[in-house]
């Protein structure tokens, strides 16, 4: 029985996963675009829509699917073929053991809202996120390409030396939360007491060595344009090209989805009070329809207003009512739902769910949150050179998770 | 019942990946499937109940060493290597032997000492937490872990001296 | 069918002698680490086996020394095959002799 | 007189003085030597010539005293001093250092002092020309020295030291000049023969002390001769040994058969050593060391035999060699040899007393001869061959006169000393019984009387030898004539001392040795015979006298074709029947083959240093060989004995 | 403070030659001509203490004991003892080591010219291992200055050696470290077995059982042996002779030999009575050999000093001959022996030194006829000659012998063939003597030689002196020993 659930459970997540990936991809480009003072993605449509870009990931699937998929002559064919798989498995992996939301009590049965619930926990992140080395160290070793052999090496030096900051930085944590299992951590994290505030370096660390992790932009020495051409994946075409392309963008989102969890209070919202909830759904409900109502309604008359007739005499212009309508007509459903329900007293496992949805509603929302962070960081800071980046690996940030821990246990001491 | 079939699969896996690792002629071939191996071990561990120790398999074996001896692999560019299982004075009979010798010796070993193991079926319900194994190691094992760091930090000092390029 | 120490220390013991007789017949010297690698995971299994069914962490414990000391192992096997490399341009070990009596 | 002089002299003290005289004149003399060399001052010859006389002298007189005193004393006839200081010792026994003079010792003290002072008179005119004057008399002196102790010696190990000082100085001054190799291989030669006598000479020390070893309390001098004679008992079982070993001895220092080879040879030195030395003092000393001991020599009767035999066997063979000697001193060497043999010959017979008084009387005879024959080669400035001589009767008279008294002593013509004491040896050996002993002894002396005759013919009567030196020089320092003259003299009066009562004597010095010596062994025979065998010998002695001098001065031509008849003998006789050549062939060479090549070579150098030392580097070398075999540098083979190792530390883990 | 002194006279001695080496060390190397001097006269205090401690032993001998005793702890969780105590005999010994280095130091005065300063140091080093085997009553202690006095003479000999003195040093180490290696095994398997008693009292009283005895007697009795050199373990000191400067000669056949029969009679055959009994025939055996092949060797070596090394392997046999026939006249000879051949044979190493510095050859070949030239100093060996070939009246005649008797009393053949021994003593003797100074002048280089200077007179003229005093009085030596010997005996059951 419980086989299945966990089965149900790990299609969802991957799902959940794979779904976010064209989201973020879309995003990327989109904020870049506007970063640099420019329109983002806008032509690929369908029918004349062209929902703001969000076609063009369409596009780029099709293409990745369909361009000639070439594998160079001299290269070791079997790991130029598995690379990218470890890659991506990598990345999806680490998801297994990520909780969206607390344990559901449903009739007797609790079931941890993920997939594995691990007393190591956040050690087997830390274990696959080490692997992700491999993908990216076989991927260029095997195209026997020079470039792309200088792209690994970079590549995989900065991983290697970066989780050990990772490492350190997660130890500062692991002493203030004396637990691994990432479920407890985000319980101890109710109201304000979000270990960022506790632990602002370890934070602040985890963060940059994450960003190290996933080659992004400060660190993403490994594909910089500019010198390696495409860094490990140079020789990389179609679908293997993508299955990278996803793996990077799917470790982004598992990376800040840890984040949110370790350190912004996972679930937690400071005015939530989940076990209320959970015992008076209807109340809960009753106050919090109708204030999503008005914002939903808000915001989609926002929307429509924008609506301007020849503005680019196509299908354009009514894309923002696409988009607008929608809004307007969920914010009139809910209002009905609150009046439907006033009065009436819901099963017993509604409050649960309620709440489990509720709490997975805040995982995403920080989730994205970072993700944005992510991409923001991305088209700002400028990317580091390789010594510099080692330095401040090896010589800035070990030194100061090491300051850290050392701190932190003596004020642990003190205190007790 | 799953934990038999489970416990064979991984061995099977282990074994056979041990020996490709011996008899890959291609070092990455042989790196590659040593992490394979490292990963069946990790798993027979869990199935052992030893979580933490499996988790530090795959973080150390996997996560570190591998990485380094590919690393060297793709830092010298070795070219696979001609395997010639013809090992030292011709003879792969003698080392055959002996090998052979050894594993009956070791059988024997484990074997004949069985009474030791008496209740060796019986598994208790120790869990190899990372608390239970933390906590031991912080007590009784604490001087050994305090000397490994030691060796540590002489191992760090050899690599780096050994593999320094030359001072002209 | 009950899984019995046994089972594992036959494992164990194969996992042994595979790792000698990498050690053994290879020639490339970063085969014989791996194998020695290979060994020292032997070990191990052995001792995890050995603790579980014996109800004492220790093995445990012994086994993360075992992680250390092979991890530093590694680093100066590695260490010097750079340096052997460079000296003799080749992985083979029967190149390097000078320390013949 | 003499009382007053014993008031302030006690007489220890006296007979300390007599052996310490010379010592004091060796060591001025030595000084003085010494110091020449290093600085100019030379010593003047008159002031060490007259140290190295007065010396003896002096000592001289004061035993002609302690003779008159112990001619008083009625009983013992003898002076002692008793232990001075015990020399060394063990636990049970100690050697005591003392003199004594008893009958015995004070004949021979008197001979020794005497000839001896006349000896050193002669050789101050003899050594006058030669710059090593000082060092000359200096071990002349040691050799007096030397001499009183083995006399004085009250216990054998004194006499021993006296024995090895006089071989010490007999080898220094026949290697005198040393300057000539030969001279000095010859006192090698010497002293080597003597310390071979000495040996057997020990070795009878030994004995005899194991033997009384177990009678001696505490601080006892067993070793004395008093001592011994009173516990000669005990001695009985181990006597033949002791005394034949002690022969032995004797034999080395009186050259007798086997060891008599360094006499001839010891003529190398100047003529007046050899004339003290191997005529007078030295060589009788095995004949007193045998009549000292002859309580003990009587308890081995074999060993008298022995003693009589060699001493026949050296007598008869000595003459012949004499016989064709071509070297003056030669001869005489050959004649002293013979002579010992006869009075060893006398003391084998058991007659000790008759032994004395024969080396008294051919001490002075003897001593006679060699001076002149010292003052003919002075004359003939150094030349000693007799064939170079002839005439010489004319320029050295009064050297020719003495010469000729002194043959006739020693060929045993009736009024001369040497033919008492021969004729009382010679009918003693007939008296006791030993037939063929006398035939050939008297053969001998007629031998004796040939060659003495011989030489006079050949050196005084004849012609003058072209060849030799033209210029003679006269005889005219008296130093070298007193002496001559005082020994003639005593040559003739000397055998009146012990003429026979069958003579018509009272044969003092039988009656004054008799308490010393056991009663004669056999029965004097009636005195009618003894005075017919005395005349049978001189005339016997006479006739070959008469004809060697008839051969010799008249008729040279005879000599030289007797020679040429009995050509193979003669050349025998030449060559000494080779006895040297064979000493040197069967003892010496070997030996020093054998230390060479078997003891240096094979034993030192091979066998320890190659196989011992040099086998076990190599063995360790081996191992170490073994050990880098091992090593090939190849990692897999030191794995590979990993495992093996491992395999057997298990393997013996799990039997 | 005299009190003081005289209560550790002995510790004063044995280490004041130390205290020498220091002021040695510290001179500036240009005024390295000092260190002769300051070594001389740190030796000559030492021979004045060792007489003050002559006098001290005259007043208070007790009859068979050991006097000024002097134990401290050394080690004493060990039970090692700084024990050091002298009877007689050790008496004798150190007198004579006092009297021989002084004059090692004067006859090497000028013949050393390179790094005098170390040669100074090392010759006083080798005096302290000396005076401390000697005095060491402790077995532990005993084997630190065996060693002690070992190292230094090696450099001795390594460095101012003659041609091959590498090869003559490394074979003196070797062979005497093999034998004293063993007998460290030996100490210690004695310590084991005593219950941890390692001072010679008690141990004497200790009577091991017989099978460990004799073993134990063996790896003493070896080490020793090399160090006597008896017959066949003899083939170093040769070598080493002939390679050595002459002090070193001097010192090396002076005294070194000695400690090795010292050895045998303080340790080796008191501790192991009847292992000395079994191993009695052996013993006299080996030494009569050694005396009758010592001499027949040396009558044919064509080098001088190697002629002398082999005299003195045939001395040392008398030496042996003495100890091992265990009568009174036998050990008594023996000590005799032991003073007597060290004064003569390094009489005979200095005047050889002294003709050296002169011709710098030791082939016999080389002279000839040289009395003429240098009388003083042919009459000096003559006389120093005659002493060591054992003629009546000086020194060696007593002590031969006493050992003579002693070896016939236990053995007539022995006694026979060791006497053979005494005429192949004077005949080689005599024959160098003979080669050297008689007969005509060879090679005109002799003609011009100088005879003895005034340093070298000093040198010989106590020495010849001595030879005198001890030829006609031995009472003088043979007193203090007498009780030691009889205790001697008394240990080894007679």
């Amino acid at each position: 029985m419980e086989l299945i659930i966990a089965a149900i459970k790990a299609i969802v997540i991957v799902a959940l996963i794979l779904q976010l990936i064209p989201v973020l991809i879309w995003f990327e480009r989109k904020g870049s675009a506007y970063i640099q003072d420019r329109r983002g993605p806008n032509r690929a449509q369908i029918l004349g829509i062209r929902l703001g870009g969000m076609i063009h990931n369409l596009a780029d699937v099709v293409k990745l699917f369909c361009k000639q998929d070439i594998i160079p002559t001299k290269a070791s064919r079997i790991i130029y073929v598995v690379a990218p798989m470890i890659a991506i498995f990598v990345a999806s992996a680490t998801v297994g053991v990520v909780p969206f939301a607390e344990p559901l009590h449903l009739g007797g049965l609790t079931i941890p809202m993920q997939v594995a619930d691990l007393n190591i926990g956040i050690l087997y992140i830390l274990g696959i996120g080490s692997l992700g080395v491999y993908g990216v160290m076989l991927g260029g070793w095997s195209s026997n390409n020079s470039y792309s052999l200088l792209g690994t090496l970079r590549a995989s030096a900065q991983m290697v030396s970066y989780e050990i900051a990772m490492g350190l930085a997660l130890i500062g944590l692991f002493l203030v939360t004396g637990t691994v299992r990432i479920t407890e951590i985000v319980s101890q994290q109710t109201g304000f007491h979000w270990y960022a505030f506790t632990q602002p370096i370890a934070f602040v660390l985890f963060l940059t060595s994450l960003f190290a992790e996933t080659n992004r932009n400060p660190f993403d020495l490994a594909e910089g344009e500019s010198e390696l051409v495409a860094g490990f994946h140079t020789e990389y075409s179609s679908m293997k090209f993508a299955l990278f392309f996803m793996a990077e963008y799917a470790h982004i989102a598992v990376g800040s989805l840890i984040v949110s969890l370790l350190f912004f209070g996972g679930w937690n919202l400071p005015g939530l009070d989940f076990d209320w909830i959970r015992v008076y759904p209807e109340a809960a409900l009753s106050m919090g329809l109708p204030a999503l109502a008005v914002g939903a309604i808000a915001f989609g008359l926002f929307l429509c207003s924008k609506f301007r007739r020849h503005k680019y005499n196509d299908a354009r212009d009514y894309e923002v009512l696409i988009f607008g309508v929608p809004h307007v007509l969920i914010g009139f459903l809910m209002i009905g739902a609150t009046l439907l329900l006033h009065g009436t007293t819901l099963p017993t496992w509604v409050g649960p769910v309620l709440v489990a949805a509720l709490q997975m509603g805040v995982v995403l929302a920080k989730t994205l949150f970072f993700c944005a962070f992510f991409i923001w960081v991305r088209w700002t800071l400028p990317r580091f050179r390789y010594d510099q980046l080692m330095d401040l690996g090896w010589k800035g940030m070990i030194p100061v998770a090491l300051f850290n821990i050392v701190i932190t246990s003596a004020w642990l001491v003190f205190v007790h | 019942m799953i934990e038999a079939y489970l416990f064979y699969f991984f061995a099977v896996t282990t074994v056979l990946l041990a020996v490709t690792v011996v008899v890959q002629p291609n070092p990455i071939g042989a790196a590659v499937s040593l992490v394979g191996t490292f990963f069946s071990l990790a798993a027979l561990f869990v199935l052992l109940h030893a979580h933490f120790v499996a988790i530090m398999q795959i973080i150390l074996y996997a996560g570190a060493i591998m990485v380094l001896f590919i690393f060297v692999i793709m830092l010298l560019n070795l070219e696979p290597e001609k395997v010639k299982l013809r090992t030292i004075a011709g003879n792969r009979l003698v080392q055959g032997s002996a090998a052979l010798y050894l594993a009956g010796v070791i059988a024997l070993a484990f074997f004949g000492w069985r009474q030791f193991f008496t209740q060796g079926v019986v598994a208790n319900e120790m869990e190899g937490t990372i608390e239970a194994v933390g906590k031991l190691l912080l007590t009784d094992y604490l001087v050994p872990f305090e000397m490994t760091s030691v060796l540590l930090l002489v191992a760090i000092i050899g690599a780096v001296i050994l593999a320094r390029k030359p001072v002209e | 069918m009950e899984i019995t120490v046994h089972h594992y220390i036959v494992i164990s013991c194969l996992l042994f002698i595979i790792g000698i007789f990498g050690v053994l017949t290879r020639r490339n010297l970063l085969i014989i680490l791996m194998s020695v690698e290979l060994m020292l995971s032997a070990a191990n299994l052995a001792l995890v086996a050995f603790s579980r069914f014996s109800s004492h962490l220790d093995g445990q414990v012994a086994v993360l020394f075992v992680f250390i000391i092979a991890a530093a192992e590694a680093a100066v096997g590695l260490g010097i095959v750079i340096a052997a490399f460079r000296h003799t341009s080749g992985v083979r070990v029967t190149s390097w002799k000078e320390l013949k009596g | 007189m003499i009382e007053q002089l014993l008031q302030h002299i006690s007489i220890p003290t006296l007979m300390c003085l007599i052996p310490l005289l010379p010592l004091l004149g060796a060591i001025a003399n030595g000084k003085m030597y010494l110091f020449s060399t290093r600085s100019q001052w030379k010593p003047s010859h008159a002031l060490s010539g007259t140290i190295a006389v007065v010396m003896p002298l002096i000592s001289f007189l004061i035993v002609a005293v302690l003779f008159y005193i112990a001619m008083g004393l009625e009983d013992s006839h003898s002076v002692s001093t008793g232990p001075l200081f015990t020399w060394f010792g063990g636990t049970q026994w100690a050697v005591t250092i003392g003199l004594k003079l008893d009958q015995l010792s004070l004949i021979m003290a008197l001979v020794v002092t005497g000839v001896g002072s006349l000896i050193h008179l002669y050789s101050v005119g003899y050594m006058s020309h030669d710059d090593g004057f000082a060092k000359y008399f200096a071990y002349l002196n040691l050799f007096l020295f030397f001499m009183l102790l083995l006399i004085l010696g009250d216990s054998l190990p004194l006499m021993f030291v006296g024995w090895e000082g006089v071989g010490l100085c007999s080898y220094l001054l026949i290697g005198f000049w040393f300057t000539d190799i030969e001279k000095a291989k010859a006192g090698k030669k010497a002293f080597i023969v003597n310390r071979i006598g000495d040996f057997g000479f020990v070795l009878g020390i030994f004995f005899i002390w194991q033997a009384l070893q177990p009678t001696a309390q505490p601080g006892d001098a067993i070793l004395s001769f008093s001592y011994i004679s009173t516990h000669a008992a005990f001695l009985a079982p181990v006597a033949t040994a002791a005394t034949l070993l002690l022969f032995l001895g004797a034999t080395g220092k009186s050259a007798q058969i086997p060891l008599y080879v360094w006499l001839p040879d010891a003529m190398a030195g100047p003529t007046p050593v050899s004339a003290l030395i191997h005529a007078a003092t030295m060589v009788t000393a095995g004949i007193y060391m045998v009549a000292r001991l002859n309580f003990l020599f009587v308890l081995a009767p074999t060993t008298l035999n022995v003693i009589a035999i060699v001493g026949c066997a050296t007598a008869f063979f000595a003459a012949t060699m004499g016989l064709v000697q071509d070297d003056i001193k030669k001869v005489l060497a050959y004649s002293t040899v013979s002579q010992l043999g006869f009075m060893f010959l006398a003391l084998g017979v058991g007659a000790f007393s008759v032994a004395i008084f024969h080396v008294m009387t051919h001490a002075f005879f003897k001593a006679l001869l060699f001076l002149g024959s010292g003052s003919v080669i002075h004359a003939m400035d150094g030349e000693q061959r007799l064939s170079m001589y002839g005439g010489l009767r004319k320029h050295l008279p009064v050297t020719f006169t003495t010469f000729l008294i002194g043959t006739l002593a020693i060929a045993g013509i009736w009024p001369f000393a040497g033919f008492f004491s021969k004729d009382a040896i010679l009918w003693h050996v007939y008296s006791s019984g030993h037939f063929w002993l006398w035939l050939i002894a008297t053969l001998a002396a007629g031998l004796t009387a040939f060659y003495m005759f011989r030489l006079v013919g050949l050196a005084f009567f004849g012609k003058r030898n072209p060849a030799g030196p033209h210029h003679v020089h006269p005889e005219n320092s008296v130093t070298m004539l007193l002496p001559l003259v005082v020994l003639a003299v005593l040559s003739i009066i000397g055998g009146w001392v012990g003429v026979p009562h069958a003579m018509g004597g009272h044969d003092h010095i039988m009656t004054w040795l008799a308490p010393l010596f056991p009663t004669a062994l056999h029965e004097a025979g009636n005195e009618s015979t003894e005075l017919f065998m005395g005349l049978g010998s001189m005339t016997w002695g006479a006739i070959w006298a008469i004809i060697a001098w008839i051969l010799y001065s008249q008729h040279r031509g005879w000599a030289d074709q007797m020679a040429a008849r009995f050509k193979r003998c003669y050349t025998l006789l030449v060559n000494l029947y080779y006895v040297d050549q064979i000493y040197d062939a069967v003892v010496v060479q070997p030996l020093l083959w054998f230390s060479r090549s078997v003891l240096w070579q094979t034993v030192d150098a091979v066998l320890i240093d190659k196989i011992l030392v040099g086998g076990s580097a190599r063995i360790a070398r081996l191992f170490g060989r073994v050990g880098t075999a091992m090593e090939t540098g190849l990692v897999p083979h030191y794995v590979f004995l990993l495992v093996l190792g491992s395999v057997v530390v298990l393997g013996w883990m799990i039997l | 403070m005299i009190p003081w002194i005289a209560s550790h006279i002995l510790t004063i001695t044995i280490f004041l030659p130390l205290v020498g080496v220091l002021p040695i060390m510290m001179l500036p190397r240009r005024f390295e001509e000092g260190s002769r001097a300051i070594a001389l006269f740190f030796s000559l205090i030492t021979f004045i203490a060792s007489l003050a401690m002559w006098w001290l032993y005259q007043i208070n001998a007790v009859d068979n004991g050991f006097t000024l005793i002097e134990q401290h702890p050394w080690i004493p969780t060990l039970n090692f003892q700084y024990f050091v105590g002298i009877d007689g005999v050790s008496l004798l010994m150190i007198v004579l080591t006092t009297l021989l280095i002084p004059l090692a130091i004067l006859g090497a005065w000028n013949e050393i010219k390179t790094r005098r300063k170390e040669f100074m140091g090392l010759i006083l080093l080798t005096e302290v291992g000396l005076l401390g085997a000697f005095a060491a009553l402790d077995l532990f202690l005993f084997y630190v200055f065996w060693e002690l006095m070992l190292i230094p003479m090696y450099f001795l000999v390594g460095i101012w050696g003659g041609k091959h003195r590498i090869m003559a040093a490394m074979k003196l180490l070797i062979y005497t470290l093999f034998g004293s290696l063993l007998m460290l095994v030996a100490i210690f398997v004695v310590y084991a077995k005593s219950g941890y008693q390692m001072n010679l009292i008690d141990l004497y009283q200790m009577k091991l059982d017989p099978g460990i005895q004799l073993w134990c007697f063996m790896a003493f009795a070896l080490a020793f042996a090399i160090k006597v050199p008896l017959w066949p373990v003899h083939t170093w000191l040769p070598d080493a002779h002939t390679e050595a400067p002459t002090a070193g000669s001097v010192i090396l056949a002076g005294v070194f030999l000695k400690v090795g029969a010292y050895g045998f009679y303080r340790i080796a055959m008191p501790l192991f009575p009847d292992a000395v009994l079994q191993a009695q025939p052996l013993l006299m055996s080996l030494s009569v050999i050694g005396i009758v092949v010592g001499a027949l060797v040396a009558m044919i070596q064509p080098d001088m000093k190697r002629l002398i090394a082999y005299s003195s392997v045939s001395h040392m046999g008398f030496v042996m001959l003495g100890l091992a026939s265990l009568t009174t006249e036998g050990v008594e000879g023996a000590v005799l022996q032991l003073v007597n051949h060290g004064i003569s044979t390094g009489a005979l190493f200095l005047l050889i030194g002294i003709i050296y510095s002169r011709t710098h050859t030791r082939q016999i070949s080389d002279y000839g006829g040289i009395a003429k030239v240098v009388p003083w100093f042919s009459a000096a060996f003559i006389f120093v000659a005659l002493s060591s070939a054992g003629l009546p009246g000086l020194n060696n005649f007593v002590g031969e012998f006493l050992t003579l008797m002693g070896g016939f009393a236990y053995g007539k053949v022995y006694g026979v063939i060791a006497a053979i021994g005494v005429i192949l003593g004077a005949a080689y003797l005599l024959w160098l003597v003979e080669r050297v100074f008689f007969g005509q002048v060879t090679n005109e280089h002799n003609k011009t030689l100088k005879d003895l200077n005034p340093r070298e007179l000093t040198l010989l003229i106590p020495l010849m002196l001595l030879m005198v005093v001890f030829g006609v009085y031995p009472k003088l030596l043979l007193d203090p020993c007498m009780g030691s010997i009889s205790t001697f005996l008394q240990l080894m059951g007679r």
